[in-house]
């Protein structure tokens, strides 16, 4: 089984590290797994992305086409990754500031407010971790549990302070997603 | 060690440092930076040379007085970069010293961006600068290959006292997945007895590659020759991948070859013969074992992040009768597994089963 | 709108409007860049002297990588560090255009320090405006000649240490030194005093090209607010507090047909 | 003391403050919409009409997206604009 | 014009003045100096633009600078100083404007010597620097050729908006012959429409290299290599002799095929069926022609004066079967024509007469 | 022979005789050019520092580019330009011993202007031994960055015009504004007096790196008889006539640490 | 017929205007011919050599292993040379300043004092001169004349004064040569 | 007055006269032979036994072949030399 994921948002939505998350998480527990930015000045200020592999096999391609699964955190991400979910693909919309809604039939989308969820929890900038749970809502890719260790695990130092509060943030965003209707 | 999930760019930095390398000079630039990057903290750290020279030029040029001091030196940037460097290469070619560089390519010519590209593959592989030399270039397709052909290129490099390229594309050096790192090796305690040290208690020592007498340089250009043939003969590196019964092998290496890989697999799934031949030596290049693999195979399909430039040294192997086509993607565009596996398909279909030589559609076609 | 109601129809004038010279299109840069106030300041300049249609300009490899696409004159992309070695071959076949090289600190400091210096040793008929932001921006916050001693980049994150790498290139001065440097000074864009003087400063290196002088070189020092990892603000307030009394704002060299004019302008 | 305005090409403007920093009335404010480049744009807020078209916001904007204008108590053959101006500014704001 | 008794060197400077070369910036090296040295006076005599450098890395971008304000620009060097160019061409090809360079080849690698040598061959055949361009490379073998291809260079380079390059060995540039000097060419009145002149009632021009999207980085690739296609369909030159009725055809470029041509005569009075075949255009390499030669002919024996670099490309068109000797001198040393003979002999006496493939002999033989 | 009957046996000293670092080996350099007195030296003071054993030449490309063959320590033959990039990575990781390069006027202060730059601006702890000429000797006698304003070379065959290409490059003045620099000075070679201070100079440029203060570099006229068509006698006088007046003989930095020291020595 | 001649002696010795007498005379005289020096720092000092090729048809190979003639101004120059002179070639030895003699039967050699006919004529430095005539006084490459015309065509400016001292030291040489018996 | 001689590696000279010029005494003339190397060496020539050892000849001489010896009145430990050196010069322009 293979997961290919997108995450996408402005340069400060720690879209980066969500990726990363993942991999961790992904590698931790004995899966295959590739991550791989986007980089350069075109990250100036503008969006930011990376496309997350996880395989029961070793990983040909770092990059797909058409992902399974997309978490689009701001409207241009939204715009430029909504067209390119996979048939049967799981699409995740940071609803806190993303109005837009797909109109795809044969896709399942999850709207979040990811922002809303992290400042409950403390910070907004969290919000990148409360998509992440929201997507484990609706795809056991892996399982919160093996997410959660990631975050203790690999959480950076100067974050520390937050653990606590990114497990929980993580965990709204999963049990939200995973009661919510799919679109 | 157990698996770390590491960055490209960083497992080069680190695999070259624990496989002791002592010095390292370069030049920022993107895709490659982060190596760089990592150097300049940890051989501080380890008490070892880091200096960020003035341009490639320069770093070059440190690079051959550190190898020409005995200890393994590197550098590493990316094509505008190697560009730069090619006068450098010629003299630490023609001097013999033992030197490792690593390419992270962009997409080119010129200023071109910074995406992945494969387009310095006969900058790299077809000559060290002017003259008659080639470094011995090795091309990884994991991170953990990058790790493991980073050590392989100090050991090749001293023991051949040869240039050796280690040439990857802007993917493998930003890209995390999880690898492992050897334990870091001792350093030497002794220097090798042709370094420049200092004189004391021996004949002075000379590290050059200027030979007036056109009867003497030929002779050197003998000796390095015959090195030449002994790589040749002793370090091809290549992985080949269900070609044993294969139609059809498609032939690419560094990221073109892992999403060839998934292409081929998925083939396969469906039955299909095909087969992928992953050259890990892109000089010297397994002439030998592609030709051994043609004789058994229907055609080629060589996927390349560039123009066709591989293709042209399988072309020389299979000849032009032989059915070969290529698929390439310029400007820093990966190409998708979708796309080579069509691309696989439609040869198959049109023209192995039907038989018909498809050498028009090779090379000389419209991506050259 | 609040403002609206206020005032009824009377006559104004614009005291302030957008350089025509400047491009209509948006920058790349980061908010608070001052890349951008120095593009601004040329194209001022070149509305000023309308010199539009017979200036070329040379772009190097850095942040400001796109300024060909900011300015409505002719221009081209030198490689990294050549950009005075392209300009000289554009000038000699072009005596009549005005040329100019808009370089940041790794690029003429560093690699390109070898053309910057001949350039100028030949007294080449070129204008450059050389941004001093005190790192390499565009490659993510390396360390440049410029940089201040003890200041931590990504590739110095220990601090810079001049014992391994020296102390920071004064570029101004050291080309003020060749004898075919016409005008050689610093500016700062740190607040709106001192950029109206850099204002005026790189007017009259243009003046000096026009009157065949020689080479001219106006270093502006700039911020660089996200790999300095500060707020656009903040990071003036560390040029004004950090890099100004390292690199001095002076004139290093100012011919004497300059000084007159410059005299005569308030 | 003179009066003035400015008319802030709120597209340009990637909200790095630096022309508030630099007004001496306190008159731009950070907006309340992004702009579709997702920055918050500084407009010009003044109730009291304190501007005084000195354009030192102008002087230091390093997108280039103000237009500073001034009043002239006596008509002049100078270049003029009528409310329109201050429109355009209404409008960009909205 | 009368015939005049001219060095090369000085007859490729000459050439490319009344050509209507406006520009050159040069820097000192030997073999190729003179045409510097013709320059700094005839150009400055002229009212033209000459200028040395102060370096070949500033040369090659100077004359990138004058190009781009469409003139025809040049520069000229040796062996080390081509290699300082490689990324400066490479932006020459990126940004497309014409440029001419001549290489005047000298032994390598490194600083090796300055005697007559073609170990260059791969540097500027195989790529412009990084990126997947090509420099159309013209091969003299006569002071005549000199100026004639001087004046073809100026011309292609303006066609097709591209870098030529004038590959000569040491001892054309050094060799004096009779030849004949074209007229002078009127400069042309007005400037390219693309060219930097100050946007006077125009939009401005851009001369760029940069394209950091790769979906429009690779259709400027892809433009690129359309225009190296049309290149190879209508540019492609070379000389052949006596070629029709030959066992065995000498191929050769340069220096190396006047030698050949000499020992091939010898042994043409003697009746054996010897012809040579002389590519002029290096690249593009004249497969077809060669190709078509290979059918009639038993075997080719490859001269060079360097290891054997032209030599694969032969190689590429002939496939491994087909018998390919090489005989090749390095260092700098011209080789005799009794050499030459000598091979060409024994070849035909060992291989071609009794039919044995001569596969093993070639290419990786001794000298590869 | 005359003078054999004239004495009978005494007691002599020698009072000079060729240094054991210059091996023993006839040199390529034409009769009556100073790079051979360079060499001599050079070998002198690595003689009178006892510091053979942990000397490294770095070469470069010009007539001394056999300069290897001619000293008794270990030597390596740089690219054109490169000595000090070659120099620097010797001596990073060489710290203990004594590098030194020796460079003419084309390759360090035209092609090699980068590097050279950046050596002293690191403060790179190497010794440059610069031999100005005013000409590129090893090509054929072309124009160099240091030929004299009216001087006719193979490349510039009317005079070196300054309108063209700028005045002579000074590069000893222009290294010592560099805080890198422990030691820059020009000294002549033209006759016994000013061969003697040249020699005394080489020594404290080499103290300078034993006592580990940083880059220091020796400016040196010297002649080319060959290239400038005249007699070695007439080279000298060149040198002194023309050559002199243009160069200063000066020191352009000597830091306090070595002027103690300097003063000690007669 | 193909006559290919090494003219070999100190820097000094006008070595290579002497060979490119002789092309020019070849030239003019509607021969094929190549001149192609030593070139680069091994001529500091040293000595200087360059081959002419003089030929009916087009010139292969600029230079020769075994020349038909040689000219062997300087003892170096005999050494070196001597021992490739083409069997029934010629070998011109400068006497003045070469005491060496050769051994060789199967060729032919012609001694002359060039630098003294030379000094004769006012000026040694016009040895090179009288070395070519003795050349022609043995082997009829070109005639005596169309030397002598490109004396005229091609002498440099500077030596203008010369020109008929160098005719004379041509002819000098000529016929000095052309008595001499043969070694 | 000091009375010195100097010997002259007549094989390394290159007969530049650099030598010559800087003597003070004259004593320093061109040999009439040819050295192998193809250049005419300079010898001491000193009737009068002029010659200081004072060093200035191979203070300048850039090939480094010049040897300078003086003569001690008082006997001394330091390195000294008899007519051999002086045998040496004698063959070397024999
Ligand atoms: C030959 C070459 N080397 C390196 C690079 C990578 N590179 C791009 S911009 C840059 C430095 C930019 O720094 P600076 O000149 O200070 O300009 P800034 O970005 O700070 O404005 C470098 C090293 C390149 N493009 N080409
Ligand atoms: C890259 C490169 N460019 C040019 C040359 C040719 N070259 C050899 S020496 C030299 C200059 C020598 O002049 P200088 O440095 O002044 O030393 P000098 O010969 O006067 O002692 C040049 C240009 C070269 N070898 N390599
Ligand atoms: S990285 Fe720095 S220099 Fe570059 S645009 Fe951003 S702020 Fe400006
Ligand atoms: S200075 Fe310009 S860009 Fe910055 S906030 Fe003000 S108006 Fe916007
Ligand atoms: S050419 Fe000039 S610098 Fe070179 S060895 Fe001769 S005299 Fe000396
Ligand atoms: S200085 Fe030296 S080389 Fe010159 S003549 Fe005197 S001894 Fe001979």
């Amino acid at each position: 089984m293979e997961h290919s994921i997108v995450i996408a948002g402005f340069g400060g939505q720690g879209v980066l590290f969500a990726g990363q998350l993942l991999a961790y998480a992904g590698m931790d527990s004995g899966r295959h797994v590739t991550w791989i930015p986007s980089y350069g000045p075109e990250m100036r200020g503008g969006t930011a992305n990376c496309t997350v592999v996880i395989s029961d096999e070793p990983v040909g391609a770092p990059i797909v086409s058409r992902p399974k699964i997309v978490i689009a955190l701001n409207l241009p991400s939204f715009e430029k990754y909504e067209p390119l979910v996979r048939e049967g693909g799981l699409l995740v919309v940071n609803s806190a500031i993303v109005g837009a809604r797909t109109a795809r039939e044969e896709i399942e989308a999850v709207y979040v407010p990811a922002n809303t969820i992290a400042e409950e929890a403390g910070s907004s900038k969290m919000l990148n971790v409360a998509a992440v749970g929201a997507m484990l809502g609706r795809r056991s890719v892996l399982s919160v549990e093996e997410v959660e260790e990631a975050l203790r695990n690999h959480l950076p130092e100067s974050k520390g302070h937050l653990l606590e509060a990114n497990v929980e943030v993580l965990r709204r965003g999963y049990t939200l997603a995973a009661k919510t209707v799919a679109a | 060690m157990p698996k770390q999930l590491l960055k490209g760019n960083v497992a080069f930095a680190e695999a070259a440092i624990r496989a002791g390398c002592e010095a390292y000079f370069g030049y920022p630039i993107t895709p490659q930076t982060e190596l760089l990057e990592h150097m300049s903290k940890r051989m501080i750290e380890l008490g070892r040379t880091f200096l960020q020279a003035e341009s490639e030029v320069a770093a070059i040029n440190m690079v051959y007085g550190a190898a020409a001091a005995g200890v393994r030196a590197m550098t590493s940037s990316s094509s505008p970069g190697i560009s730069l460097m090619q006068e450098g290469f010629s003299y630490i070619a023609g001097s013999e010293v033992p030197a490792v560089v690593v390419d992270v390519m962009r997409g080119g010519p010129g200023l071109g961006n910074i995406q992945p590209s494969q387009g310095d593959y006969n900058q790299v592989t077809k000559s060290a600068g002017h003259g008659d030399f080639h470094a011995l270039v090795l091309a990884p397709s994991t991170v953990q290959e990058a790790i493991d052909l980073m050590g392989a290129a100090f050991d090749l490099a001293d023991q051949y006292r040869t240039l050796v390229i280690v040439a990857a594309d802007g993917a493998i050096g930003q890209m995390m997945e999880p690898a492992e790192l050897p334990p870091m090796r001792p350093l030497p305690k002794r220097r090798p007895e042709w370094a420049l040290t200092g004189a004391s208690g021996r004949k002075p020592n000379i590290v050059n590659s200027l030979y007036l007498g056109a009867a003497k340089l030929e002779t050197v250009n003998q000796r390095l020759q015959e090195k030449l043939e002994r790589i040749e003969a002793n370090e091809i590196r290549y992985e080949a991948d269900g070609v044993e019964d294969a139609d059809l092998v498609v032939v690419a290496f560094g990221t073109a070859a892992r999403v060839a890989q998934t292409a081929v697999q998925s083939m396969r799934r469906d039955g299909l013969r095909v087969g992928l031949f992953r050259p890990i030596t892109l000089w010297p290049f397994p002439e030998r074992q592609l030709k051994a693999i043609a004789a058994r195979s229907k055609g080629f399909l060589v996927a390349e992040m560039n123009a066709g430039q591989m293709l042209q040294d399988v072309r020389a192997v299979t000849g032009s009768d032989f059915p070969v086509r290529f698929f390439g993607r310029m400007g820093g565009i990966i190409p998708m597994p979708e796309e080579i596996e069509q691309a696989a398909r439609e040869f198959l279909a049109q023209t192995l089963t039907a038989g018909a030589p498809a050498g028009p559609d090779g090379g000389n076609g419209s991506r050259r | 709108m609040v403002t609206a109601q206020m005032i009824d129809t009377i006559q104004e004038e614009v005291t302030y409007e957008r350089p025509s010279a400047l491009a209509d299109v948006h920058t790349h840069y980061c908010p608070g860049c001052t890349h951008g106030t120095a593009h601004r300041l040329v194209a001022e300049v070149i509305d000023e002297l309308s010199i539009q249609e017979r200036t070329i300009l040379v772009a190097s490899v850095g942040c400001s990588v796109f300024a060909f696409n900011y300015f409505n004159v002719d221009a081209c992309e030198a490689a990294h560090g050549r950009a005075p070695a392209m300009a000289t071959g554009l000038k000699r076949v072009n005596p009549e255009s005005v040329v100019f090289t808009y370089q940041g600190d790794g690029d003429l400091a560093s690699i390109g320090a070898a053309e910057i210096l001949h350039a100028a040793a030949r007294g080449e008929q070129i204008t450059v405006i050389f941004i001093n932001n005190a790192i390499y921006g565009m490659t993510g916050g390396q360390m440049a000649p410029t940089t201040l001693i003890g200041q931590t980049t990504t590739s110095s994150p220990f601090g810079r240490d001049d014992q391994q790498t020296g102390q920071p290139l004064h570029m101004a001065e050291l080309l003020a030194q060749l004898p075919g440097t016409a005008y050689s000074v610093r500016r700062s864009l740190h607040d709106a005093r001192h950029v109206i003087q850099a204002r005026r400063a790189i007017k009259t290196g243009f003046e000096a090209q026009l009157q065949g002088l020689g080479f001219s070189i106006v270093e502006l020092l700039s911020s660089c607010p996200t790999n300095w990892g500060m707020t656009p603000s903040e990071a003036l307030e560390w040029v004004a507090e950090k890099m100004v009394p390292v690199y001095p704002l002076e004139d290093f060299k100012v011919v004497e047909e300059l000084q007159g004019r410059r005299r005569g302008r308030r | 003391m003179a009066k003035g305005r400015v008319v802030i090409d709120v597209e340009r403007c990637k909200g790095c403050e630096l022309c508030r920093d630099a007004c001496p009335q306190d008159v731009l404010v950070l907006a309340d919409e992004l702009n579709s480049k997702g920055y918050r744009p500084v407009i010009l807020l003044d109730p009291e009409h304190d501007c005084t078209g000195c354009a030192l916001c102008a002087t230091v904007c390093p997108e280039g997206c103000i237009t500073v204008y001034r009043e002239i108590p006596t008509k002049r053959s100078s270049r003029t604009t009528e409310r329109k101006g201050r429109k355009r500014n209404a409008q960009a704001v909205a």
